[in-house]
């Protein structure tokens, strides 16, 4: 059943990818974006995400809704907080009745999530802070 | 008019910022206001995109009447 | 840590799911394959898969060790035996630095499993029974 | 040489089929051997593969002494 949310606590990628299992999809993709220790020669220790959440979830919400009304089934889910390395930040499925469906939806939602959902994250790398997304 | 900011804006500004807006306006005016207030910041928000009522604003006029909120939006950077 | 498997128990989604999860990946690309109800006007009550089980789990290995070779992570498990609706009857997961490249070889994967490994599939569907595959 | 089956070839004729392969012989024969034998299953067969230790048969010839096991491939269905 669709669920798209903002949570500030561990997302549970078990349960969520269950959810997306029905009698009617033979395919399911799920996306997870975790907390990455390297960019090239930069170390990352933790994240800081800080969200605006009542607009990110409305765009969230866009962005399902247009994969909704196809008949898939869809779950997007990001967390918020202070996260640490290897972290979940988000969850992103796709159920549908075939594969290819699923796989070019789902990674479509992950891009445009990364591009208009009001999140933003705080990065602490060994060297110092860098705000993601800034020129 | 209280403007929300997000990400390193309210980290270096604070959580919102008092405009006061005419009764008609564009987006780009309330960025402009807010880098005349904080010059510092101003490459930030250059960068940054306007939300009405927690909607995306476009290039068109907005009646300062149908506002409820105004926030800030600088590059997003979520997943 | 990169896992090749046949099996005939229930797939575990969720610890192959969390073996995916490395500090050095910011991304993880999952794909389930379940067992379908509908295929167009065609109701499956069940499935039975039957397996050439040394040469598919080889046959997966080579998939497997093309992704592998290119520093990424490889999960592929696929269950034989009798599945029910809903149940999970492939699991294929690529954990990558990068989001575009997990998904790009998840896909691949699945999609070459569907036509090299030596798997096969005797669909109880309610009209008559359909070997999977013949023309 | 026992020719290990799979899928409806082995519901239908039995996990192996016995046959007497010359000493050098091409992918091809195995699959027209088992036609003759089994004619009911000519329509599978055209659509099979044939693998040796484990591998995909290519078009070249097959030496019989470095052979340990032969199998026929029907068209694979898993995922």
């Amino acid at each position: 059943m669709s669920l798209i949310k903002i949570v500030d606590k561990p997302i549970d990628v078990d349960s969520l990818t269950k959810s997306l299992i029905h009698n009617e999809y033979g395919g399911i993709d799920t996306f997870l974006g975790t907390v990455r220790q390297y960019t090239g020669e930069i170390e990352t220790e933790k994240i800081e995400y800080s969200t605006y959440k009542m607009m990110a979830e409305k765009e969230m919400q866009k962005l399902a809704d247009s994969v909704l009304a196809q008949g898939m089934d869809v779950v997007m889910v990001h967390r918020v907080g202070e996260l640490q390395l290897g972290d979940v930040a988000v969850f992103i499925g796709v159920a549908a009745p075939h594969r290819a469906e699923a796989f070019e939806n789902c990674q479509m939602l992950i891009d445009r999530l990364k591009k208009t959902v009001p999140i933003w994250k705080k990065e602490y790398d060994k060297d110092k802070i860098r705000w993601g997304g800034l020129e | 008019m209280k403007v929300k900011l997000f990400s390193v804006l309210a980290e270096k500004i604070g959580p919102t910022v008092d405009l006061s807006l005419p009764d008609q306006f564009k987006a780009q005016d309330v960025l402009e206001q807010i880098k005349e207030l904080h010059p510092d910041y101003a490459d930030v928000l250059d960068q940054s995109l306007v939300a009405v009522n927690e909607e995306y604003a476009n290039e068109d006029k907005i009646d300062l009447t149908s506002v409820d909120e105004i926030a800030i939006i600088p590059p997003v950077s979520g997943g």
